[in-house]
């Protein structure tokens, strides 16, 4: 396979024009405030600042101050709004900065989105689609820069998505709109800069699957969102040494696809999982325990993992670099789980502490 | 133990391969001079010996004491051993 | 007439105390009057009653418990005006429909509210029709002693800590004989039986499943990966090796590749006559980990075998051919008797630990004639007498030589014994079967000059030696065992 | 009691024209309430009915009240006490009951109990049991009115302890800043649970509090089902001219304990005396009689009404399947697969 930078861009199709993730992002909201009048966005400094990101900029000019909806600071308030209007048959698109601050409307996403549907005896469900940032790696610290999409994952009644490449930023979210139940979608903050070409020809993404981004025979990386750029370059890496990966994006964190999981690590008997979130009851065990469930017969070695450290993210550049998934780290668990010696030197591919398994 | 008729050499000879072969299937007695070892030569270990005085007494009739191992040490003496034997206890 | 129940007060409630009468027999209620304070666990609480009338019997003391629906007093049903509603006809009097319809209101109140445990539904159920129809099956299944349920019949005596242990040990409780009051298997059985079996190959899940489906022996596969865990690709190494590199080629990096191997070279490499080389590879692959991972150390001694030797003789002469003992017999006994003196060379290494074995077990090293090298075992080898013990060599060694060893005769060894003394050599070190921690060796027995009481005599003597795990026991511990085996076979009468 | 009447309460200088079919069919309202609840407790304490139960008897003129004010048009966000918003709202009794058994039938299936009555045809919006969740819900039903132009009233029942969740201050702010047609109503009962409103706020002048965002805000007698209602009218007129919301403090009590049981200790008994005199209920009835305009027969023939209807929503109940456990699953997400684009 040939490497192209940034890897997370699809292999260009001639007709295919450049853009960002950011940009997809928002000709995704474009398409959908267009094609739509229940859809509306709602949220912290969506309108004239441009969103805290700058996804939403130009939007305001476009559809006006009520259907691109400047929301006080207010998480609870606005979400459940949002949820609300989507009971009286709007389509909202709330944006929440950062995963950290939807803490704060943790009870308008568990107690009422996730729940009504089925608390109401099937009669009240709930079509939001709450867009997030998730993750670290922008030097933002410990309350801007947690990956709790695996808290949401947990929650049933929620489907949980995390675009990683340009194709799905542009083109999951009306799918998501278009989801009778609630839809949350993570963004990693990393990943709105990277440009790319995006394939003329791609459309709306099957939010059921997961992604085979890159096909191999032994060893599985399974990751999703902001980790899948690592996994690609492990496994260019690992190509290097003779080792070839095959990387798996989830993409829908919930419902997981263990089919997809499954059949991959069928043929390649082992299997690491990225996952930015912490170790402890994370979205990675969730894996590994549904793979030692349903493939345990597969399985050529433990299943490895590769997560953050388990710590609050710190500042500092570098003790923000040892907390994340590296590829480095991705790399040397792949080598333990094929079975080969981890090489130390230049490529510094020794096992790293943050990432290793406790105890 | 059933009394037997004295042997000649011959038929000793015989009894005797026979009985090892019992104990080792795939003995090879053209590697076996009559003088040598058999027990080294086909790898006989106490086992096997045993059960080859075991065999040889009951077949011929006759009573070996562990006095009478040593003449037991090579097939041309095992031969001697069992004619006298065989013709002395009849 | 109605009840005055007992109220379940929460969600929680299956039964409380009647803390206060509030009302006494004759005193007029009305529906809503409180009647009683029942303590509950979160706190004392005033019960209303729900019928209009007269307080008749008190049928429950203060400071009784009793469960939830059980009646505590009867109300005499009396038409009594409802005053408060301030309405003067008999409105409230009427006595409200029972929830299920059809019953008269009285026996609502009477029957015992439903409870949570299973056992008491049947009782409770609210349609009378469908009560009916459970009644009788149950009373059956109720009565009927406990249906004996296959082979667990037999162990129906064994209480959960014996099946815990069991579970634990990996014994199998349908094997034991209880030695507890009826029959009883206690915790002693559990633990004096035999322990687990072979000790389980490290290896993964798939390797396993790929050796089951290739009919690979897992034991005799070299494991390369974390603690000589063996994986998939051990497997098909093994495989190739057994089919005398007849396998498919392997052009790329070896043990990184998918199925490469196909099925037809697979079901080759299984047939019998490959035997001989997956017991050697067996052997070089159990060899190999033993000097890769235990650090031996050896011992040896002479020992004066006279008395031995003198006393078999003794024994022998009056014995047909086929009730005689061998030397080897003598060997072993006192091998075992000493394993009881210094346990702390009988049992596992395991996880970086010893464990002692409860039982004596010897694997016997038996060479084959076509090659190659078995251990079977003679189990609680310590307690045979002599005769027993020779009469189980010949039949394992025999055996052994046919192929037709029992599965349990190769398992559970936890100290071997090899003797070469038949081959002639005088002196074996050997090489420890893992995860023992002890292998003893006994050469030829031979004639030698021997200096005893200041006299120089000939003597038969034997070399026994002695290979142990350094990490498991040192010198001294094993000066000890030759000791003890030396002493031993000076008093063959007692063994 | 700390609570004093309020001088800023509204005193329409002119009532609607009530007439005595009217104040009847108040008075049935109330009474359906009061003699459904009754029923409950009886069935609570057989153990036909479990889980967390809170009675609304003595608030009953709020429920009633305010929904003379309402359309079927509008919409209607409840708290975990709402059994008499449901019957209120038109829920049928035996839906309800049926609910509470755990039955198919159920408003809810039997998957949410007393706790958590739906029914999305009568846009009645739920039992909402976290204090204050539904404030920002029905902020967003009240959204979703404006955005599209329907001139239509979600109102949001929730009581005194939602002074104290940021959900309840966020909302107003929300709502009072984008004008959303929003009719506030707070159940002040006094106690949040067991805690005296003065124990939990510093402020317990709750209508104040409220109108400090920018909202018309009136405290209401609300053991009295006409100042109930007029005041419902004129907020709920003022909510339809697109003034924003209105908030009404509805100051009532709760004759019972707080869930199906509790052993009362935080209040007086002669604090429960004192306000069951002014029983909403019995209140009306005796004007009524004094007003010649209800006759002992009336109540009875009333009464037996009821207590037949009650009697057949329990008894449905009763007969009502439950829903199979292979059922469990269903509506987890919607059952219906979207053909996505």
């Amino acid at each position: 396979m040939t490497t192209t930078h940034p890897r997370i861009a699809e292999a260009a199709a001639p007709s295919g024009r450049k853009t960002t993730y950011r940009e997809a992002m928002r000709e995704a909201m474009r398409e959908a405030l267009r094609s739509d009048e229940r859809v509306f966005l709602m949220g912290e400094d969506v309108g004239r600042y441009g969103g805290c990101f700058g996804v939403s900029l130009g939007l305001l000019e476009e559809f006006g101050p009520e259907r691109i909806r400047d929301a006080p600071l207010s998480e609870s308030a606005f979400v459940g709004a949002g949820i609300g209007a989507a009971l009286a048959g709007m389509r909202p698109i709330v944006e929440i900065m950062t995963v950290n601050f939807s803490l704060l409307a943790l009870d308008q996403i568990l107690n009422n989105a996730a729940t009504l549907l089925h608390m109401s005896g099937g009669q009240l469900p709930v079509p939001i689609v709450i867009r997030m940032t998730t993750g670290a790696g922008r030097q933002l610290a410990a309350q801007h820069s947690h990956s709790l999409e695996g808290w949401y994952a947990h929650i049933p009644g929620l489907r949980v998505l995390a675009p990683a490449t340009l194709t799905d930023a542009r083109y999951m979210l009306a799918p998501a709109l278009a989801d009778p139940d609630p839809v949350l979608i993570f963004e990693h903050g990393t990943l709105y800069n990277v440009s790319g070409d995006l394939p003329a020809g791609a459309g709306p993404v099957d939010i059921d699957h997961a992604a085979v981004r890159r096909p191999g025979t032994d060893v599985t990386l399974i990751t999703y969102g902001g980790s899948l750029p690592k996994a690609l370059a492990a496994a260019d890496d690992l190509a290097s040494g003779g080792i070839s990966a095959e990387v798996i994006d989830l993409r829908t964190l919930r419902p997981l696809d263990d089919a997809a999981v499954g059949d991959s690590v069928a043929r390649t008997h082992r299997a690491v999982v990225v996952d930015e979130g912490w170790r402890t009851g994370s979205l990675a065990a969730e894996i590994s325990a549904r793979l030692t469930e349903q493939h345990f017969y597969d399985l050529d070695a433990p299943v490895e993992r590769v997560c953050s450290a388990e710590v609050p993210i710190p500042y500092a550049r570098g003790l923000e670099e040892a907390a994340l998934p590296q590829v480095d780290g991705i790399v040397a668990a792949a080598h333990r789980a094929v079975g080969e010696p981890v090489l130390t030197g230049a490529n510094g591919t020794e096992r790293q502490p943050v990432t290793g398994r406790s105890g | 133990m059933s009394q037997m008729r004295p042997l000649n050499s011959a038929e000793a000879l015989s009894l005797i391969k026979e009985s090892i072969t019992q104990i080792v299937p795939d003995a090879d007695f053209t590697l076996v001079e009559p003088d040598d070892k058999f027990r080294d030569v086909l790898e006989l270990d106490s086992l096997d010996f045993l059960s080859l005085v075991e065999l040889l007494s009951e077949r011929a009739g006759v009573l070996i004491d562990e006095e009478d191992y040593p003449d037991l040490t090579t097939l041309s003496d095992t031969t001697r051993f069992l004619v006298e034997r065989t013709r002395r206890g009849s | 007439m109605t009840a005055f129940t007992m109220p379940s007060l929460g969600a929680d409630m299956d039964e409380g105390l009647l803390q206060e009468w509030l009302v006494s027999p004759g005193e007029r209620v009305h529906k809503g009057d409180v009647m009683a304070v029942v303590e509950t666990d979160k706190a004392a609480i005033e019960v209303e009653c729900f019928e209009s009338g007269t307080v008749g019997r008190l049928l429950v003391e203060p400071g009784t418990r009793v469960p939830v629906g059980t009646p505590l007093a009867l109300i005499e049903d009396q038409a009594v005006p409802d005053e408060r509603a301030g309405v003067g006809e008999a409105m409230v009097s009427k006595a409200p429909t029972c929830a299920t319809g059809g019953q008269e209101p009285a026996t609502r109140h009477q029957r015992p509210a439903p409870r949570r445990k299973a056992a008491r539904k049947p009782e409770v159920t609210p349609e009378p029709a469908l009560a009916a129809s459970r009644k009788e099956p149950t009373g059956e299944h109720v009565h009927a002693p406990p249906e004996p349920s296959g082979g667990a019949d037999s162990v129906i005596g064994a209480g959960p800590l014996v099946r815990h242990l069991a579970v634990l040990r990996g014994v199998d409780l349908t094997t034991l004989h209880g030695t507890g009051p009826g029959g009883r298997i206690t915790r002693a059985d559990v633990e004096h039986a035999q322990p687990p079996l072979a000790p389980k190959v490290r290896a993964s899940p798939y390797a396993r499943r790929l050796a089951h489906d290739l009919g690979v022996d897992l034991a005799a596969v070299q494991g390369t990966g974390d603690g000589g865990a063996v994986r998939a690709a051990d497997v098909r190494t093994a495989m190739r090796t057994l089919a005398g590199g007849k396998g498919p080629e392997r052009t790329d990096r070896g043990p990184l590749t998918g199925d490469t191997l196909p099925d037809a070279a697979i079901r080759r490499d299984s047939r019998p006559e490959d035997r001989t080389d997956t017991m050697r590879r067996a052997i070089a692959d159990l060899m190999s980990r033993s000097k890769r991972e235990i650090p031996h150390y050896y011992l040896s001694t002479t020992i004066d075998l006279t008395a031995a030797d003198d006393w078999l003789r003794r024994i022998n002469r009056a014995r047909t051919p086929t009730d005689r003992l061998v030397p080897a017999a003598l060997l072993l006994k006192a091998a075992a008797v000493a394993a009881r003196e210094v346990p702390a060379l009988n049992g596992y290494w395991q996880n970086g630990e010893f464990v002692p074995a409860s039982e004596i077990n010897l694997g016997i090293a038996v060479s084959l004639r076509q090659g190659g090298l078995l251990a079977p075992v003679i189990h609680t080898a310590d307690t045979l007498p002599p005769d027993a013990l020779m009469t189980r060599l010949k039949e394992l060694v025999q055996r052994a030589r046919r192929g037709r060893l029992r599965g349990s005769e190769m398992t559970g060894a936890t100290l071997t014994v090899t003797s070469l003394g038949d081959q002639g050599v005088e002196a074996v070190f050997g090489v420890i079967h893992p995860p023992q921690v002890a292998l003893v060796g006994f050469g030829a027995v031979v004639e030698r000059p021997w200096a005893a009481g200041g006299m120089l005599g000939v003597r038969p003597v034997v070399t026994a030696t002695l290979a142990a795990d350094h990490r498991a026991t040192d010198g001294a511990v094993g000066a000890r065992y030759l000791t003890a085996v030396d002493r031993l076979l000076q008093r063959p009468e007692e063994l | 009691m700390t609570t004093t009447r309020s001088p800023r309460a509204p005193r329409p200088a002119a009532r609607p024209n009530r007439q005595a079919a009217h104040r009847l069919a108040l008075l049935e309202s109330m009474l359906r309430v009061r003699r459904f609840e009754e029923r409950c407790v009886e069935l609570y304490s057989a153990a036909r009915i479990r889980g967390f139960m809170h009675l609304y008897i003595g608030e009953e003129a709020v429920a009633v009240g305010v929904n003379e004010a309402l359309t079927d048009d509008d919409a209607l966000v409840s708290t975990y006490r709402e059994h008499g918003h449901a019957l209120a709202r038109g829920v049928p009794a035996e839906a309800i009951m049926a609910e509470m058994f755990g039955k198919v039938t159920g408003c809810s299936r039997g998957r949410g109990g007393s706790m958590h009555l739906f029914d999305a045809g009568r846009r009645f919006y739920g039992g909402n049991a976290i204090v204050g969740g539904g404030l920002p819900l029905a902020a967003g039903l009240a959204l979703a009115d404006r955005m599209t132009a329907r001139n239509r009233v979600t109102c949001c029942f929730f009581g005194d302890g939602a002074f104290a969740e940021g959900e309840f201050h966020e909302t107003a702010n929300l709502a009072a800043l984008w004008q959303l047609p929003l009719l506030l109503v707070c159940e002040n009962n006094l106690y949040a649970m067991g805690t005296a409103l003065a124990r939990h706020q510093a402020q317990t002048d709750l209508a104040l509090r409220a109108a400090a965002y920018g909202m018309v805000s009136w405290a209401v007698d609300g053991m009295d089902v006409f100042a109930v209602e007029d005041a419902a009218r004129r907020a709920a007129e003022g909510v339809r001219a697109g003034t924003g919301p209105h908030f009404l403090e509805m100051r009532t009590y709760r004759f019972r304990a707080h869930s199906m049981y509790d052993s009362d200790r935080y209040r007086d008994k002669a604090e429960i005396e004192h306000w069951k005199e002014r029983d909403p209920v019995e209140g009306l009835a005796r004007r009524m009689r004094e007003a010649k305009e209800l006759t002992d027969r009336a109540r009875t023939a009333l009464e037996d009404r009821l207590a037949a209807e009650i009697d057949a929503a329990v008894e449905a109940a009763d007969k009502a399947p439950e829903e199979p456990v292979e059922d469990l699953l269903k509506y987890v997400t919607s059952p219906v697969e979207v053909t996505r684009p």
